[in-house]
Protein backbone atom coordinates (compact mmCIF):
# COMPACT_ATOMS: atom_id res chain seq x y z
CA UNK A 1 0.00 0.00 0.00
CA UNK A 2 2.81 2.29 0.43
CA UNK A 3 6.78 1.49 -0.20
CA UNK A 4 6.81 -0.66 3.17
CA UNK A 5 9.82 -0.02 5.34
CA UNK A 6 8.20 -0.88 8.83
CA UNK A 7 8.70 -3.46 10.62
CA UNK A 8 5.46 -4.90 10.21
CA UNK A 9 4.52 -8.28 8.38
CA UNK A 10 3.45 -7.51 4.77
CA UNK A 11 -0.26 -7.28 4.32
CA UNK A 12 -0.57 -5.93 8.44
CA UNK A 13 -1.90 -2.54 8.24
CA UNK A 14 -0.92 -0.36 11.29
CA UNK A 15 -4.82 -0.43 12.14
CA UNK A 16 -4.54 -4.02 12.20
CA UNK A 17 -1.24 -3.84 14.54
CA UNK A 18 -2.54 -2.09 17.02
CA UNK A 19 -5.70 -4.17 17.13
CA UNK A 20 -3.59 -7.35 17.33
CA UNK A 21 -1.67 -5.78 20.16
CA UNK A 22 -4.41 -4.71 22.14
CA UNK A 23 -6.15 -8.26 22.05
CA UNK A 24 -3.24 -9.78 22.94
CA UNK A 25 -2.97 -7.40 26.03
CA UNK A 26 -6.67 -8.01 26.89
CA UNK A 27 -5.95 -11.79 26.73
CA UNK A 28 -2.91 -11.52 29.03
CA UNK A 29 -4.79 -9.26 31.49
CA UNK A 30 -7.65 -11.91 31.49
CA UNK A 31 -5.49 -14.38 32.28
CA UNK A 32 -4.13 -12.84 34.68
CA UNK A 33 -7.49 -12.03 36.56
CA UNK A 34 -9.01 -15.51 36.14
CA UNK A 35 -5.47 -17.34 37.64
CA UNK A 36 -5.79 -14.60 40.50
CA UNK A 37 -9.53 -15.23 41.57
CA UNK A 38 -9.49 -18.85 41.71
CA UNK A 39 -6.35 -18.78 43.50
CA UNK A 40 -7.73 -16.53 46.04
CA UNK A 41 -10.44 -18.99 46.10
CA UNK A 42 -8.71 -22.27 46.49
CA UNK A 43 -5.93 -20.94 49.23
CA UNK A 44 -7.62 -18.09 51.31
CA UNK A 45 -9.68 -18.95 53.97
CA UNK A 46 -12.81 -17.24 53.76
CA UNK A 47 -13.27 -16.40 57.26
CA UNK A 48 -10.91 -13.85 57.02
CA UNK A 49 -9.75 -13.94 60.91
CA UNK A 50 -6.79 -11.93 60.54
CA UNK A 51 -5.56 -8.96 57.61
CA UNK A 52 -2.41 -11.04 57.05
CA UNK A 53 -1.40 -14.00 54.45
CA UNK A 54 -0.60 -16.89 56.73
CA UNK A 55 2.04 -19.04 55.50
CA UNK A 56 0.06 -21.73 54.51
CA UNK A 57 -1.72 -19.58 52.24
CA UNK A 58 1.35 -17.64 50.99
CA UNK A 59 2.61 -21.06 50.17
CA UNK A 60 -0.38 -22.57 48.30
CA UNK A 61 -0.86 -19.16 46.27
CA UNK A 62 2.96 -20.10 44.98
CA UNK A 63 2.03 -23.82 44.15
CA UNK A 64 -1.62 -22.87 42.64
CA UNK A 65 0.31 -19.98 40.30
CA UNK A 66 2.65 -22.55 38.74
CA UNK A 67 0.32 -25.10 38.25
CA UNK A 68 -2.59 -22.52 36.86
CA UNK A 69 0.42 -21.76 34.29
CA UNK A 70 1.50 -25.28 34.08
CA UNK A 71 -2.05 -26.20 32.93
CA UNK A 72 -2.33 -23.05 30.53
CA UNK A 73 0.82 -24.04 29.01
CA UNK A 74 -0.29 -27.98 28.75
CA UNK A 75 -4.05 -26.70 27.16
CA UNK A 76 -2.24 -24.13 24.32
CA UNK A 77 -0.05 -27.06 23.60
CA UNK A 78 -3.18 -29.41 23.08
CA UNK A 79 -5.08 -26.96 21.05
CA UNK A 80 -1.95 -25.78 19.02
CA UNK A 81 -1.47 -29.46 17.93
CA UNK A 82 -5.11 -29.99 16.69
CA UNK A 83 -6.82 -30.41 19.97
CA UNK A 84 -7.78 -33.70 18.52
CA UNK A 85 -5.37 -35.79 20.27
CA UNK A 86 -6.64 -39.18 20.35
CA UNK A 87 -6.84 -40.93 23.58
CA UNK B 1 -19.40 -16.60 13.92
CA UNK B 2 -21.16 -15.02 11.66
CA UNK B 3 -19.82 -14.25 8.18
CA UNK B 4 -22.67 -13.96 6.35
CA UNK B 5 -23.66 -10.94 8.18
CA UNK B 6 -22.03 -9.54 5.37
CA UNK B 7 -24.58 -10.33 2.88
CA UNK B 8 -26.35 -7.31 4.49
CA UNK B 9 -23.97 -5.32 3.58
CA UNK B 10 -23.74 -5.91 -0.50
CA UNK B 11 -24.80 -2.64 -1.33
CA UNK B 12 -21.47 -1.34 0.46
CA UNK B 13 -18.13 0.12 -1.36
CA UNK B 14 -15.48 -2.37 -0.92
CA UNK B 15 -13.17 -0.53 1.87
CA UNK B 16 -16.41 -0.98 4.42
CA UNK B 17 -16.80 -4.66 3.22
CA UNK B 18 -12.98 -4.91 4.22
CA UNK B 19 -13.27 -3.00 7.36
CA UNK B 20 -16.17 -4.97 8.59
CA UNK B 21 -14.60 -8.09 7.84
CA UNK B 22 -11.44 -7.18 9.77
CA UNK B 23 -14.05 -6.47 12.72
CA UNK B 24 -15.17 -9.51 12.46
CA UNK B 25 -11.91 -11.46 12.32
CA UNK B 26 -10.74 -9.36 15.13
CA UNK B 27 -13.98 -10.55 17.41
CA UNK B 28 -13.51 -14.05 16.23
CA UNK B 29 -9.71 -14.06 17.70
CA UNK B 30 -10.57 -12.14 20.64
CA UNK B 31 -13.19 -14.75 21.26
CA UNK B 32 -11.09 -17.99 21.09
CA UNK B 33 -8.68 -16.19 23.47
CA UNK B 34 -11.79 -15.66 25.48
CA UNK B 35 -12.72 -19.15 25.18
CA UNK B 36 -9.16 -20.38 25.84
CA UNK B 37 -9.54 -18.38 29.31
CA UNK B 38 -12.23 -20.36 30.64
CA UNK B 39 -11.37 -23.28 29.18
CA UNK B 40 -7.91 -23.20 31.33
CA UNK B 41 -10.34 -21.98 34.17
CA UNK B 42 -12.53 -24.71 34.22
CA UNK B 43 -10.40 -27.51 33.59
CA UNK B 44 -7.60 -26.34 36.66
CA UNK B 45 -10.56 -25.96 39.14
CA UNK B 46 -12.17 -29.03 38.50
CA UNK B 47 -8.67 -30.88 38.27
CA UNK B 48 -6.07 -29.15 39.92
CA UNK B 49 -7.16 -29.41 44.43
CA UNK B 50 -3.73 -30.32 45.98
CA UNK B 51 -1.41 -27.09 46.83
CA UNK B 52 1.60 -29.56 48.41
CA UNK B 53 4.18 -28.78 45.45
CA UNK B 54 4.33 -26.71 42.09
CA UNK B 55 4.73 -29.03 39.69
CA UNK B 56 1.09 -31.08 38.12
CA UNK B 57 0.67 -35.05 39.35
CA UNK B 58 -0.13 -37.23 36.36
CA UNK B 59 -2.92 -37.99 37.61
CA UNK B 60 -4.08 -33.72 37.71
CA UNK B 61 -2.52 -33.71 33.78
CA UNK B 62 -5.07 -36.71 32.89
CA UNK B 63 -7.88 -35.00 33.80
CA UNK B 64 -6.77 -31.87 32.31
CA UNK B 65 -6.24 -32.96 28.79
CA UNK B 66 -9.77 -34.61 29.30
CA UNK B 67 -11.59 -31.53 30.74
CA UNK B 68 -10.12 -29.53 27.75
CA UNK B 69 -10.58 -32.21 25.35
CA UNK B 70 -14.26 -32.88 25.99
CA UNK B 71 -14.79 -29.28 26.45
CA UNK B 72 -13.70 -28.99 22.87
CA UNK B 73 -16.12 -31.63 21.20
CA UNK B 74 -18.70 -29.70 23.73
CA UNK B 75 -17.87 -26.89 22.38
CA UNK B 76 -18.35 -28.00 18.60
CA UNK B 77 -21.44 -29.90 19.23
CA UNK B 78 -22.52 -26.87 21.16
CA UNK B 79 -21.88 -25.15 17.77
CA UNK B 80 -23.40 -26.96 15.51
CA UNK B 81 -27.04 -27.29 17.38
CA UNK B 82 -26.48 -23.31 17.88
CA UNK B 83 -26.54 -22.65 14.15
CA UNK B 84 -28.86 -25.19 13.13
CA UNK B 85 -31.35 -23.01 15.60
CA UNK B 86 -29.96 -19.59 14.33
CA UNK B 87 -31.04 -21.64 10.52
CA UNK B 88 -34.48 -21.98 11.70
CA UNK B 89 -33.82 -26.23 10.49
CA UNK B 90 -35.64 -27.36 14.09
CA UNK B 91 -36.33 -31.08 14.20
CA UNK B 92 -38.82 -33.13 15.37
CA UNK B 93 -39.24 -33.08 19.71
CA UNK B 94 -37.04 -35.45 21.29
CA UNK C 1 -27.22 14.78 5.59
CA UNK C 2 -25.86 13.79 2.36
CA UNK C 3 -27.54 12.68 -0.76
CA UNK C 4 -28.60 9.13 0.30
CA UNK C 5 -28.04 6.11 -1.85
CA UNK C 6 -27.01 4.14 0.89
CA UNK C 7 -28.47 0.95 2.21
CA UNK C 8 -28.05 2.31 5.77
CA UNK C 9 -31.86 3.85 7.32
CA UNK C 10 -31.95 7.53 7.28
CA UNK C 11 -30.24 9.04 9.71
CA UNK C 12 -27.73 6.42 10.36
CA UNK C 13 -24.20 7.55 9.70
CA UNK C 14 -21.46 4.93 8.59
CA UNK C 15 -20.39 4.73 12.17
CA UNK C 16 -23.18 4.45 13.99
CA UNK C 17 -24.14 1.13 11.70
CA UNK C 18 -20.59 0.08 12.35
CA UNK C 19 -20.93 0.36 16.10
CA UNK C 20 -24.44 -1.23 15.91
CA UNK C 21 -23.27 -4.28 13.80
CA UNK C 22 -20.43 -4.86 16.55
CA UNK C 23 -22.77 -4.56 19.22
CA UNK C 24 -24.77 -7.35 17.79
CA UNK C 25 -21.90 -9.61 17.21
CA UNK C 26 -20.80 -9.20 20.61
CA UNK C 27 -24.24 -10.20 21.47
CA UNK C 28 -24.36 -13.75 20.02
CA UNK C 29 -21.12 -14.25 20.80
CA UNK C 30 -21.65 -13.61 24.53
CA UNK C 31 -25.03 -15.70 24.55
CA UNK C 32 -23.34 -18.66 23.08
CA UNK C 33 -20.58 -18.28 25.13
CA UNK C 34 -22.98 -18.73 28.00
CA UNK C 35 -24.96 -20.98 26.11
CA UNK C 36 -22.37 -23.38 25.89
CA UNK C 37 -20.71 -23.00 29.55
CA UNK C 38 -23.85 -23.76 31.67
CA UNK C 39 -25.00 -26.70 29.30
CA UNK C 40 -21.42 -28.05 29.85
CA UNK C 41 -22.05 -27.65 33.87
CA UNK C 42 -25.43 -29.19 33.48
CA UNK C 43 -24.19 -32.19 31.15
CA UNK C 44 -20.55 -32.96 31.39
CA UNK C 45 -19.21 -35.35 34.17
CA UNK C 46 -16.94 -33.32 35.84
CA UNK C 47 -14.57 -36.86 36.73
CA UNK C 48 -13.22 -36.41 33.44
CA UNK C 49 -13.07 -40.27 33.36
CA UNK C 50 -12.70 -40.20 29.37
CA UNK C 51 -12.07 -38.12 26.91
CA UNK C 52 -14.83 -38.78 24.79
CA UNK C 53 -18.56 -37.54 25.17
CA UNK C 54 -20.49 -40.10 25.93
CA UNK C 55 -24.32 -40.91 24.37
CA UNK C 56 -25.73 -39.71 27.24
CA UNK C 57 -23.68 -35.97 27.46
CA UNK C 58 -24.34 -36.09 24.14
CA UNK C 59 -28.24 -36.42 23.82
CA UNK C 60 -28.04 -34.22 26.66
CA UNK C 61 -26.05 -31.10 25.49
CA UNK C 62 -28.60 -30.88 21.76
CA UNK C 63 -31.56 -30.86 24.57
CA UNK C 64 -29.81 -28.33 26.61
CA UNK C 65 -28.85 -26.34 23.54
CA UNK C 66 -32.56 -26.80 22.67
CA UNK C 67 -34.54 -25.62 25.67
CA UNK C 68 -31.81 -22.60 26.13
CA UNK C 69 -32.81 -21.54 22.82
CA UNK C 70 -36.35 -21.90 23.80
CA UNK C 71 -36.15 -19.94 26.99
CA UNK C 72 -34.00 -16.82 25.23
CA UNK C 73 -36.83 -16.97 22.81
CA UNK C 74 -39.36 -16.76 26.15
CA UNK C 75 -37.93 -14.31 27.84
CA UNK C 76 -36.84 -12.08 24.39
CA UNK C 77 -40.85 -12.62 24.14
CA UNK C 78 -41.81 -11.03 27.51
CA UNK C 79 -39.38 -8.15 27.09
CA UNK C 80 -40.92 -6.76 23.95
CA UNK C 81 -44.50 -7.29 24.97
CA UNK C 82 -43.52 -4.65 27.47
CA UNK C 83 -41.53 -7.07 30.29
CA UNK C 84 -44.77 -6.05 32.66
CA UNK C 85 -46.88 -8.75 31.18
CA UNK C 86 -49.95 -9.54 34.17
CA UNK C 87 -49.93 -12.77 35.72
CA UNK D 1 -27.15 5.40 32.86
CA UNK D 2 -25.48 8.77 33.36
CA UNK D 3 -26.49 11.36 30.70
CA UNK D 4 -26.20 14.62 33.34
CA UNK D 5 -22.63 13.31 32.81
CA UNK D 6 -22.81 15.61 29.49
CA UNK D 7 -23.60 18.49 32.29
CA UNK D 8 -19.56 18.37 32.70
CA UNK D 9 -19.21 18.69 28.88
CA UNK D 10 -21.05 22.38 28.95
CA UNK D 11 -17.97 23.87 27.31
CA UNK D 12 -17.66 21.43 23.88
CA UNK D 13 -18.58 21.74 20.61
CA UNK D 14 -21.84 20.57 19.19
CA UNK D 15 -20.09 17.63 17.70
CA UNK D 16 -18.45 16.30 20.45
CA UNK D 17 -21.63 16.36 22.49
CA UNK D 18 -23.48 14.23 20.22
CA UNK D 19 -20.55 12.24 19.69
CA UNK D 20 -20.60 11.91 23.61
CA UNK D 21 -24.06 11.45 23.58
CA UNK D 22 -23.99 8.62 21.06
CA UNK D 23 -21.10 6.83 23.14
CA UNK D 24 -23.62 6.80 25.74
CA UNK D 25 -26.58 5.44 23.76
CA UNK D 26 -24.37 2.83 22.62
CA UNK D 27 -23.18 1.94 26.13
CA UNK D 28 -26.77 1.77 27.06
CA UNK D 29 -27.58 -0.75 24.18
CA UNK D 30 -24.57 -2.89 25.01
CA UNK D 31 -25.36 -2.85 28.64
CA UNK D 32 -29.49 -4.34 27.85
CA UNK D 33 -27.99 -6.56 26.31
CA UNK D 34 -25.89 -8.01 28.19
CA UNK D 35 -28.57 -8.13 30.95
CA UNK D 36 -30.47 -9.76 28.72
CA UNK D 37 -27.43 -12.72 28.28
CA UNK D 38 -27.08 -12.86 31.94
CA UNK D 39 -31.17 -13.14 32.78
CA UNK D 40 -31.50 -15.66 30.93
CA UNK D 41 -29.00 -17.31 31.98
CA UNK D 42 -29.67 -17.03 35.51
CA UNK D 43 -33.58 -18.08 34.55
CA UNK D 44 -32.13 -21.05 32.60
CA UNK D 45 -30.14 -22.24 35.43
CA UNK D 46 -32.02 -21.86 37.91
CA UNK D 47 -35.34 -23.43 36.52
CA UNK D 48 -34.23 -26.16 33.89
CA UNK D 49 -32.80 -29.28 35.19
CA UNK D 50 -34.52 -32.13 33.10
CA UNK D 51 -32.65 -32.76 29.89
CA UNK D 52 -34.93 -35.85 28.53
CA UNK D 53 -36.37 -34.24 26.22
CA UNK D 54 -35.57 -30.52 23.83
CA UNK D 55 -39.08 -28.62 24.61
CA UNK D 56 -39.77 -26.81 27.86
CA UNK D 57 -42.47 -28.46 29.74
CA UNK D 58 -45.00 -26.36 30.87
CA UNK D 59 -43.46 -26.07 34.88
CA UNK D 60 -40.23 -24.90 33.26
CA UNK D 61 -42.24 -22.35 31.36
CA UNK D 62 -43.54 -20.96 34.40
CA UNK D 63 -40.88 -20.95 36.07
CA UNK D 64 -38.87 -19.23 33.80
CA UNK D 65 -41.26 -16.37 33.33
CA UNK D 66 -41.89 -15.60 37.01
CA UNK D 67 -38.01 -15.50 36.56
CA UNK D 68 -37.57 -13.32 34.21
CA UNK D 69 -40.39 -10.80 35.69
CA UNK D 70 -38.68 -11.36 39.15
CA UNK D 71 -35.75 -10.24 37.78
CA UNK D 72 -36.86 -6.74 35.84
CA UNK D 73 -38.93 -5.83 38.58
CA UNK D 74 -35.75 -6.66 40.82
CA UNK D 75 -33.50 -4.62 38.28
CA UNK D 76 -36.03 -1.31 38.19
CA UNK D 77 -35.68 -1.04 42.34
CA UNK D 78 -32.56 -1.16 42.39
CA UNK D 79 -31.92 1.20 39.66
CA UNK D 80 -34.28 3.78 41.79
CA UNK D 81 -32.08 3.04 45.45
CA UNK D 82 -29.00 3.48 43.20
CA UNK D 83 -29.91 6.76 41.57
CA UNK D 84 -31.12 7.72 45.28
CA UNK D 85 -27.22 6.44 46.67
CA UNK D 86 -25.45 8.38 43.90
CA UNK D 87 -27.41 11.87 44.40
CA UNK D 88 -26.41 11.53 47.83
CA UNK D 89 -30.25 11.10 49.24
CA UNK D 90 -29.57 8.85 51.94
CA UNK D 91 -32.26 7.87 54.30
CA UNK D 92 -32.78 7.58 58.10
CA UNK D 93 -31.17 4.03 59.43
CA UNK D 94 -33.68 1.24 59.07
CA UNK E 1 -0.45 21.76 20.91
CA UNK E 2 -3.19 24.38 20.63
CA UNK E 3 -4.23 27.61 21.82
CA UNK E 4 -6.47 25.63 24.91
CA UNK E 5 -9.68 27.31 25.53
CA UNK E 6 -11.44 24.26 26.51
CA UNK E 7 -12.85 23.13 29.60
CA UNK E 8 -9.76 19.79 29.37
CA UNK E 9 -6.98 19.50 31.52
CA UNK E 10 -3.33 20.43 30.37
CA UNK E 11 -1.89 17.91 28.90
CA UNK E 12 -4.96 15.50 28.04
CA UNK E 13 -6.23 15.52 24.40
CA UNK E 14 -9.61 15.09 23.10
CA UNK E 15 -9.38 11.40 22.47
CA UNK E 16 -7.88 10.66 25.88
CA UNK E 17 -11.02 12.80 27.77
CA UNK E 18 -13.41 10.47 25.38
CA UNK E 19 -11.53 7.09 26.56
CA UNK E 20 -11.87 8.47 29.92
CA UNK E 21 -15.51 9.02 30.45
CA UNK E 22 -16.09 5.54 28.09
CA UNK E 23 -13.69 4.01 31.03
CA UNK E 24 -15.68 5.47 33.93
CA UNK E 25 -19.22 4.84 32.15
CA UNK E 26 -17.92 1.13 31.81
CA UNK E 27 -17.06 1.20 35.63
CA UNK E 28 -20.40 2.17 37.01
CA UNK E 29 -22.39 -0.21 34.64
CA UNK E 30 -20.26 -3.12 35.73
CA UNK E 31 -20.63 -1.96 39.39
CA UNK E 32 -24.59 -1.53 38.98
CA UNK E 33 -24.68 -4.85 37.24
CA UNK E 34 -22.40 -6.88 40.08
CA UNK E 35 -24.56 -5.18 42.48
CA UNK E 36 -27.53 -6.32 41.08
CA UNK E 37 -26.53 -9.76 40.52
CA UNK E 38 -25.09 -9.81 44.30
CA UNK E 39 -28.42 -8.75 45.64
CA UNK E 40 -30.53 -11.06 43.38
CA UNK E 41 -28.76 -13.62 44.96
CA UNK E 42 -29.20 -13.05 48.32
CA UNK E 43 -32.60 -11.52 48.22
CA UNK E 44 -34.47 -13.50 45.80
CA UNK E 45 -36.20 -16.68 46.50
CA UNK E 46 -34.79 -19.29 43.92
CA UNK E 47 -38.03 -21.21 43.93
CA UNK E 48 -39.89 -18.10 41.89
CA UNK E 49 -43.44 -19.17 43.49
CA UNK E 50 -44.65 -16.10 41.96
CA UNK E 51 -43.70 -13.31 39.73
CA UNK E 52 -44.05 -10.63 42.17
CA UNK E 53 -41.27 -9.50 44.86
CA UNK E 54 -42.70 -9.92 48.27
CA UNK E 55 -42.41 -7.53 50.89
CA UNK E 56 -39.54 -9.32 52.49
CA UNK E 57 -37.98 -9.49 49.32
CA UNK E 58 -38.19 -5.63 48.55
CA UNK E 59 -36.93 -4.55 51.77
CA UNK E 60 -33.93 -7.15 51.31
CA UNK E 61 -33.30 -5.43 48.47
CA UNK E 62 -32.86 -1.90 49.54
CA UNK E 63 -30.86 -2.83 52.37
CA UNK E 64 -28.33 -4.89 50.51
CA UNK E 65 -27.90 -1.87 47.64
CA UNK E 66 -27.18 -0.19 50.55
CA UNK E 67 -24.71 -2.23 52.11
CA UNK E 68 -22.65 -3.03 48.89
CA UNK E 69 -22.82 1.04 48.81
CA UNK E 70 -21.36 1.35 52.03
CA UNK E 71 -18.77 -1.84 50.90
CA UNK E 72 -17.73 -0.10 48.22
CA UNK E 73 -17.12 3.41 49.83
CA UNK E 74 -15.07 1.66 52.55
CA UNK E 75 -13.16 -0.45 49.92
CA UNK E 76 -12.54 2.94 47.81
CA UNK E 77 -11.17 4.67 51.32
CA UNK E 78 -8.54 2.01 51.80
CA UNK E 79 -7.31 1.95 48.30
CA UNK E 80 -6.89 5.43 48.39
CA UNK E 81 -5.28 5.71 51.62
CA UNK E 82 -2.58 3.38 49.92
CA UNK E 83 -4.14 0.03 50.61
CA UNK E 84 -2.02 -1.03 53.14
CA UNK E 85 -3.16 0.58 56.23
CA UNK E 86 -1.57 -2.38 59.18
CA UNK E 87 -3.94 -4.03 61.26
CA UNK F 1 1.12 -4.92 32.85
CA UNK F 2 3.37 -5.08 29.57
CA UNK F 3 5.16 -1.91 29.05
CA UNK F 4 8.41 -3.94 27.62
CA UNK F 5 5.74 -5.06 24.48
CA UNK F 6 7.01 -1.29 23.72
CA UNK F 7 10.73 -2.95 22.95
CA UNK F 8 9.09 -4.76 20.19
CA UNK F 9 7.91 -0.96 18.76
CA UNK F 10 11.42 -0.02 18.14
CA UNK F 11 11.34 1.17 14.67
CA UNK F 12 8.32 2.67 15.21
CA UNK F 13 7.66 6.49 14.44
CA UNK F 14 7.29 8.27 17.79
CA UNK F 15 3.85 9.31 17.25
CA UNK F 16 3.03 5.35 17.09
CA UNK F 17 4.68 4.86 20.22
CA UNK F 18 2.71 7.66 22.23
CA UNK F 19 -0.48 5.85 20.93
CA UNK F 20 0.90 2.23 22.01
CA UNK F 21 1.81 4.03 26.09
CA UNK F 22 -1.92 5.09 26.16
CA UNK F 23 -3.74 2.19 25.03
CA UNK F 24 -1.59 0.79 27.71
CA UNK F 25 -2.30 3.02 30.13
CA UNK F 26 -6.22 2.84 29.56
CA UNK F 27 -5.98 -0.45 29.54
CA UNK F 28 -4.13 -0.97 33.13
CA UNK F 29 -6.81 2.02 34.25
CA UNK F 30 -10.00 -0.05 33.21
CA UNK F 31 -8.18 -3.78 34.58
CA UNK F 32 -7.77 -1.62 38.00
CA UNK F 33 -11.40 -1.14 38.07
CA UNK F 34 -12.64 -3.96 36.89
CA UNK F 35 -10.50 -5.62 39.81
CA UNK F 36 -12.34 -3.14 42.71
CA UNK F 37 -15.44 -3.95 41.55
CA UNK F 38 -14.19 -7.63 41.72
CA UNK F 39 -12.97 -7.00 44.98
CA UNK F 40 -15.90 -5.40 46.56
CA UNK F 41 -18.11 -7.97 44.81
CA UNK F 42 -16.14 -10.86 46.61
CA UNK F 43 -16.09 -9.46 49.89
CA UNK F 44 -19.54 -8.43 50.01
CA UNK F 45 -20.72 -11.47 48.98
CA UNK F 46 -18.48 -13.29 51.73
CA UNK F 47 -18.84 -10.71 54.74
CA UNK F 48 -22.47 -9.60 54.49
CA UNK F 49 -25.38 -11.95 55.14
CA UNK F 50 -27.70 -9.65 57.64
CA UNK F 51 -30.45 -8.08 55.87
CA UNK F 52 -31.92 -6.63 58.40
CA UNK F 53 -30.97 -3.25 58.55
CA UNK F 54 -29.46 -1.06 55.46
CA UNK F 55 -25.71 -0.01 57.50
CA UNK F 56 -23.11 -2.30 58.61
CA UNK F 57 -22.52 -4.24 61.39
CA UNK F 58 -19.07 -3.80 63.01
CA UNK F 59 -18.29 -6.90 62.37
CA UNK F 60 -19.04 -6.73 59.14
CA UNK F 61 -17.02 -3.46 58.52
CA UNK F 62 -13.82 -5.35 59.93
CA UNK F 63 -14.25 -8.49 57.56
CA UNK F 64 -14.46 -6.37 54.88
CA UNK F 65 -11.46 -4.45 55.71
CA UNK F 66 -9.78 -7.96 56.15
CA UNK F 67 -10.91 -9.36 52.96
CA UNK F 68 -10.22 -6.65 50.56
CA UNK F 69 -6.48 -6.68 52.79
CA UNK F 70 -5.97 -9.91 52.35
CA UNK F 71 -6.86 -9.61 48.59
CA UNK F 72 -5.07 -6.67 47.95
CA UNK F 73 -1.37 -9.10 49.04
CA UNK F 74 -2.69 -11.86 47.29
CA UNK F 75 -2.80 -9.96 44.13
CA UNK F 76 0.02 -8.46 44.50
CA UNK F 77 2.07 -11.96 45.23
CA UNK F 78 0.41 -13.67 42.65
CA UNK F 79 1.27 -10.50 40.27
CA UNK F 80 5.24 -10.97 41.07
CA UNK F 81 4.99 -15.09 40.79
CA UNK F 82 2.93 -14.54 37.27
CA UNK F 83 5.86 -11.94 36.41
CA UNK F 84 8.65 -14.76 37.15
CA UNK F 85 7.05 -17.12 35.14
CA UNK F 86 6.55 -14.47 32.32
CA UNK F 87 10.37 -14.41 32.38
CA UNK F 88 10.90 -18.06 32.32
CA UNK F 89 12.88 -17.66 36.15
CA UNK F 90 11.67 -20.84 37.07
CA UNK F 91 12.52 -22.31 40.03
CA UNK F 92 13.37 -25.92 41.71
CA UNK F 93 10.35 -28.15 41.99
CA UNK F 94 8.99 -27.48 46.07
Amino acid sequence: MAANNSPLPAGVTKEQAFGMAETEMEYRVELFNRLSQTCFSKCVDKRYKESELNMGENSCIDRCVSKYWLVNGLVGQMLSAGGQRPM
Amino acid sequence: MDKNMLAGLEGMPEEDKMRMASMIDQLQIRDSLKMYNSLVERCFTDCVDDFTRKSLKKQEETCVTRCAEKFLKHSMRVGMRFAELNQGAATPDN
